[in-house]
């Protein structure tokens, strides 16, 4: 308990600092730390699977993200230029703020102990999936329905991305150039890392039937190390209109949603699989879904096509 | 059992997967395909729509589906009650149109792929996909994720073109979406705290006035309210739907904003149909009525022509809002008995038609003038006949003038006013009608007016395209032949028959 | 026996939560950004290194202890790049950070 | 107390100051911050609803820790959205504000 008070502690100070802070760049960094200590809130709460993502995607992808557009918007304005809202609005807000956080705080305390839980049942149906890590079984049978449609939402956010290049280089190579120095100490530590992550990646991938991990935590370190091998300038992203890459991007959805309708025939509904193939058909799914995640969360994090295609 | 999956519950599945799949592979074979393929979803879209909402009429019962076979609360399930149907139906019809309209803007070059045209497409269906989803949706963190993906298809429609404006009415869009969004989740997970279900139907019956269930129903009412523009949280409204392609002007403003609305009327009506005080209610009622009466002065005062068209949407979506006061916990009967109710669902499909045709309209004239200030219109009418006759139907719903759905619309929330004895609403009405006149007569004497000089037209306008804004702008007129009460088709599956044999 | 290898796991622990201690002060108190990080590695390196000592003694099985050595290097190798690469935009800029 | 509302009541602190920050800073990017900062929290709140539903030998309910899995990848989507947004916008006019030049 002593180490949770000290947990919250620190949660709750980051986080002020994070808003606090005057620096973007700083608050940035205080958002990775934030994001870390609620990876270590997870492990409390039980939940090593979330714990995964969240130091993964939440802190270190997303982080990765916020830091690198906080460098590139360094140029703008100081924060005295830009109109700050008046006394009596920060005021307000403050108080508004300051009232839902009570309101929240008593609904905890309201909140019912033992909680209302799908546990029993959860677990109670798991052997119709083959698997045994019950949230593994949430995310891909009991409520796949979800997890289908967040790959298509990821897909999308990407589309919106490249909506956004300029119009003369659609069809070019996406993100900043990346210059590579053979002897540069990046390149060498990303020589080592990479495959080192690529096979982490792929261990946390497969272990999720089973044991904490899954297809979004090890897509998300595939694409981190895609990321580091870019910056290195050991790999660069292809042109945005390749046809592979176009084919990598939707494979997962697209078999997800194949085997989805694939159930009305062989298991009497969409998404249902039969108890005998459960498992076989939902490792065909998650191979493909993890390579499109990865492939979609690295090019998020590289961004609208930026460069002209080489002619 | 009741609430086992019904025979054609899988056409639910198909209303999702059809644009969604069309979308990707869109994606993959690029932009020279995208409006082939958009174009051969739509009449099958429309056919899945349609026989969604006839099987709902004529089995007067509700359309399920558990997905994956595994029935809520651990699994997920689809459910098209009339409301559903009705608004499935509308998406459809509106979607071709828009599409059809679009193929002059967004066709494609033979040889290599554009960006404008190929996102237009892949963002046109996923909104369908959406939107369809949000319709069907009866878990609410499915719900979650489904309104997620109508935000992140909308906004980039709205920042297409990349101007600097443009961008910053998208970001501003973005972000009170996501502020929307976040509150919206915050609520969800209260009542899977309080109630261990996120199933619509289960909560409805597991519900109980007490404090979690109040906070969640402020909580999501409130982010939705940002993500449907309720006044005061329309500021990203205008610049966004004005600075929009026209054909996503029309899809943003007809549709879009609907589905925020439609999950709060699940909420209140169907999820804790016994919980919202009348007090409450009233204050949903004052947002609205101050949407209307502010939305239609700013209106007024409008140089262009989109942007008037885009205020008038900012005071129609505060008509739908004045349900709420008027059909919470009726005196007699349901509140979806009621003619408040019917006249609300009704204003969200006929401003859905109506506003649509105008947002095109808009488009067409600053096609053929190079601008849309409303200043400098005269003579328009002269070689866009067809173009501002459609203009003048839609603003025939707006004003609530007959014949036109949004005439039935209002006059079944006066009439319901009056019954009601809450006049004021009765008054707001009425005065929200003059001024959408007001700004509807400016655009129209403007346009009819003879040009000094003769015009100088940058481009001809096909006559396909006035045809398809026509049609849309006469479906809202056509709507005004509904009967003046509430009708069979929306109290399909209302609570009372489901709750009849609660699972 | 086992109490033997708790006390170890103790004192290992311990003594590397200093040096984490130490490190953190020397970041937070040194003058300029160089030896700023000169504190923050030494420390952390040590630290961590420590810290694992320390669990290695309570690993039950070889895979674990290979894990646990496994994080040491990696963040070994990862808090060598990022310093240097900090380092170097320390001196590019010229500035004390 | 118990730890789930020791963590419960953090959520709750996270949440407030998230939201006041989404309100209040002017620039978008710290607004883009604020956003993931409140949604650490609202799935903090979650995970302590699933640790509170412990059950059947697990040590928290796997409904919600799965769902806060599926919202981290949705916020992070939006996140990547957004600054790219943003990001566009500083191409275009050299400046990362909200501020329309009307």
């Amino acid at each position: 308990m002593a180490f949770d008070i000290g947990l919250v502690t620190l949660v709750l100070g980051v986080a002020a600092w994070t808003i606090g802070a005057r620096e973007t760049f700083a608050a940035v960094v205080g958002f990775v730390a934030y994001g870390l200590l609620l990876a270590l809130v997870w492990v409390r709460l039980a939940a090593p699977d979330v714990a995964m993502t969240e130091a993964a995607l939440g802190s270190g992808l997303t982080g990765g993200l916020l830091l690198g557009a906080s460098t590139r918007l360094a140029r703008t304005d100081g924060p005295a230029a830009i109109e700050k809202p008046s006394a009596i609005m920060r005021l307000a807000a403050a108080v508004l703020c300051t009232l839902v956080s009570a309101g929240l705080a008593a609904l905890v305390l309201l909140m019912l102990e033992p909680a209302p839980t799908l546990a029993p049942r959860a677990m109670a149906n798991i052997a119709a999936t083959g698997l045994s890590n019950p949230v593994t079984a949430v995310l891909m049978a009991y409520r796949a329905i979800d997890t289908l449609l967040e790959t298509v939402v990821l897909l999308l956010a990407l589309v919106g991305v490249w909506s956004l290049a300029r119009d003369r280089v659609w069809g070019g190579l996406p993100g900043p150039y990346h210059r590579a120095d053979p002897h540069g100490l990046l390149t060498f530590t990303a020589q080592i890392l990479v495959p080192i992550g690529i096979l982490i990646g792929i261990y946390i991938f497969w272990v999720g039937s089973v044991a904490p991990g899954g297809e979004f935590q090890g897509a998300t370190v595939l694409a981190a190390m895609w990321i580091i091998a870019s910056m290195a300038g050991l790999v660069d992203a292809p042109p945005v209109t390749r046809r592979w890459l176009r084919l990598a991007l939707i494979a997962g959805p697209a078999l997800f949603f194949a085997i989805g309708l694939a159930g009305f025939a062989i298991a009497g509904g969409f998404l249902a699989y039969p108890e005998s193939h459960a498992k076989l058909l939902i490792l065909m799914i998650e191979v493909p879904v993890t390579l499109s995640i990865a492939t979609t969360l690295a090019l998020l994090v590289a961004g609208p096509p930026e460069r002209a295609p080489a002619r | 059992m009741p609430g086992s999956a019904t025979a054609g519950g899988f056409l639910l599945v198909l209303a999702i997967v059809l644009p969604v799949a069309g979308a990707m592979l869109s994606l993959v074979l690029g932009g020279r395909y995208a409006e082939r393929i958009a174009l051969t979803v739509m009449p099958t879209g429309v056919v899945v729509a349609v026989a969604i909402g006839a099987i709902v009429w004529r089995t007067h019962n509700v359309l399920q589906y558990f997905v994956g076979k595994w029935d809520p609360p651990l699994g997920v399930a689809f459910r098209a009650d009339g409301l559903s149907a009705t608004m499935i139906v509308t998406a459809a019809l509106l979607i071709c149109g828009i599409g059809l309209f679009a193929r002059a803007q967004f066709s494609l070059p033979r040889c290599v792929e554009e960006r404008a045209p190929l996102v237009f497409w892949i963002l046109l269906l996923t909104v369908w996909g959406a939107l369809n989803a949000v319709f069907i949706g009866c878990d609410l963190f499915n719900l979650y994720v489904a309104l997620e993906l109508l935000t992140f298809a909308a906004v980039p429609l709205v920042s297409l073109d990349g101007r600097a404006e443009t961008l910053t009415a998208a970001l501003r869009y973005l972000l009170f979406a996501l502020f929307g969004s976040i509150l919206y989740l915050l609520g969800a997970v209260l009542l899977y705290g309080a109630y261990g279900t996120l199933d619509m139907v289960l909560l409805s019956g597991r519900i109980r006035a007490e404090p979690a269930a109040w906070a969640a129903i402020s909580l999501m009412t409130s982010g939705l309210l940002a993500k449907a523009a309720l006044y005061p949280l329309h500021l990203w409204l205008p610049p966004a739907h004005a600075g929009a392609p026209s054909p996503a002007s029309a899809v943003l403003s007809g549709l879009v904003v609907k589905a925020p609305f439609f999950l709060v009327v699940r909420l209140w009506f169907d999820v804790m149909p016994r919980l919202p005080e009348h007090a409450v209610a009233q204050v949903l009622g004052g947002l609205g009525a101050a949407a209307i009466i502010f939305g239609s002065l700013v209106a007024l005062r409008q140089v262009r022509l989109k942007l008037l068209i885009a205020y008038s949407t900012v005071a129609q979506i505060g008509y739908l809002f004045l349900m709420f006061p008027l059909a919470v916990k009726p005196e007699t009967g349901h509140p979806w008995s009621t003619a408040a109710w019917t006249g609300g669902v009704l204003q969200a499909i006929s401003h859905a038609f109506a506003k649509a045709a105008m947002f095109m309209v808009a488009g067409l004239i600053a096609e053929a003038l190079g601008h849309d200030r409303i200043a400098g219109l005269a003579g328009v009418s002269r070689v866009l006949p067809i173009t501002v006759f459609a203009f003048a139907l839609g603003g025939l719903s707006l004003m609530g003038l007959p014949p036109s759905g949004g005439f039935v619309a209002k006059a079944m929330l006066l009439t319901a006013a009056v019954a009601a004895g809450q006049w004021w609403w009765a008054v707001v009405v009425l005065t929200g009608g003059l001024l959408a006149g007001g700004y509807v007569f400016l655009v129209l004497v403007r346009a009819l007016a003879d040009a000094s000089e003769p015009l100088n037209l940058l481009s001809t306008i096909s006559p396909g395209r006035q045809a398809v804004v026509a049609v849309l702008a006469l479906a809202a007129v056509l709507l005004g032949f509904v009967p003046l009460r509430p009708f069979e088709l929306l109290q399909i599956g209302r609570p009372d028959i489901a709750i009849g044999g609660l699972r | 026996m086992s109490s033997a290898l708790d006390v170890l796991t103790i004192l290992s622990v311990s003594t590397g939560a200093f040096f984490f201690l130490a490190g953190t002060v020397g970041l937070l108190r040194f003058p300029d950004a160089l030896s700023r990080l000169h504190a923050l590695t030494k420390a952390d390196n040590l630290g961590l290194g420590l810290v694992v000592l320390g669990l290695l003694f309570q690993a039950e099985g070889f895979p674990v202890a290979l894990k646990l050595v496994g994080v040491w290097l990696l963040a070994l190798l990862a808090g060598a790049t990022v310093t240097q690469l900090i380092a170097h935009i320390a001196r590019m800029r010229g500035s004390t950070m | 107390m118990t730890e789930g509302t020791l963590y419960g009541l953090c959520s709750a602190v996270l949440v407030g100051l998230g939201l006041f920050g989404l309100i209040m800073h002017p620039e978008p990017l710290r607004k883009i911050l604020a956003f993931n900062l409140v949604g650490g929290g609202v799935f903090l709140l979650f995970g302590v609803v699933a640790r509170k539903g412990a059950a059947a030998g697990l040590g928290g309910d796997p409904v919600p820790q799965a769902l806060v899995i599926t919202g981290l990848v949705v916020a992070f989507a939006a996140t990547a959205l957004a600054v790219a947004l943003l990001a566009r916008l500083f191409q275009e006019t050299g400046r990362a504000t909200l501020q329309a030049d009307e």
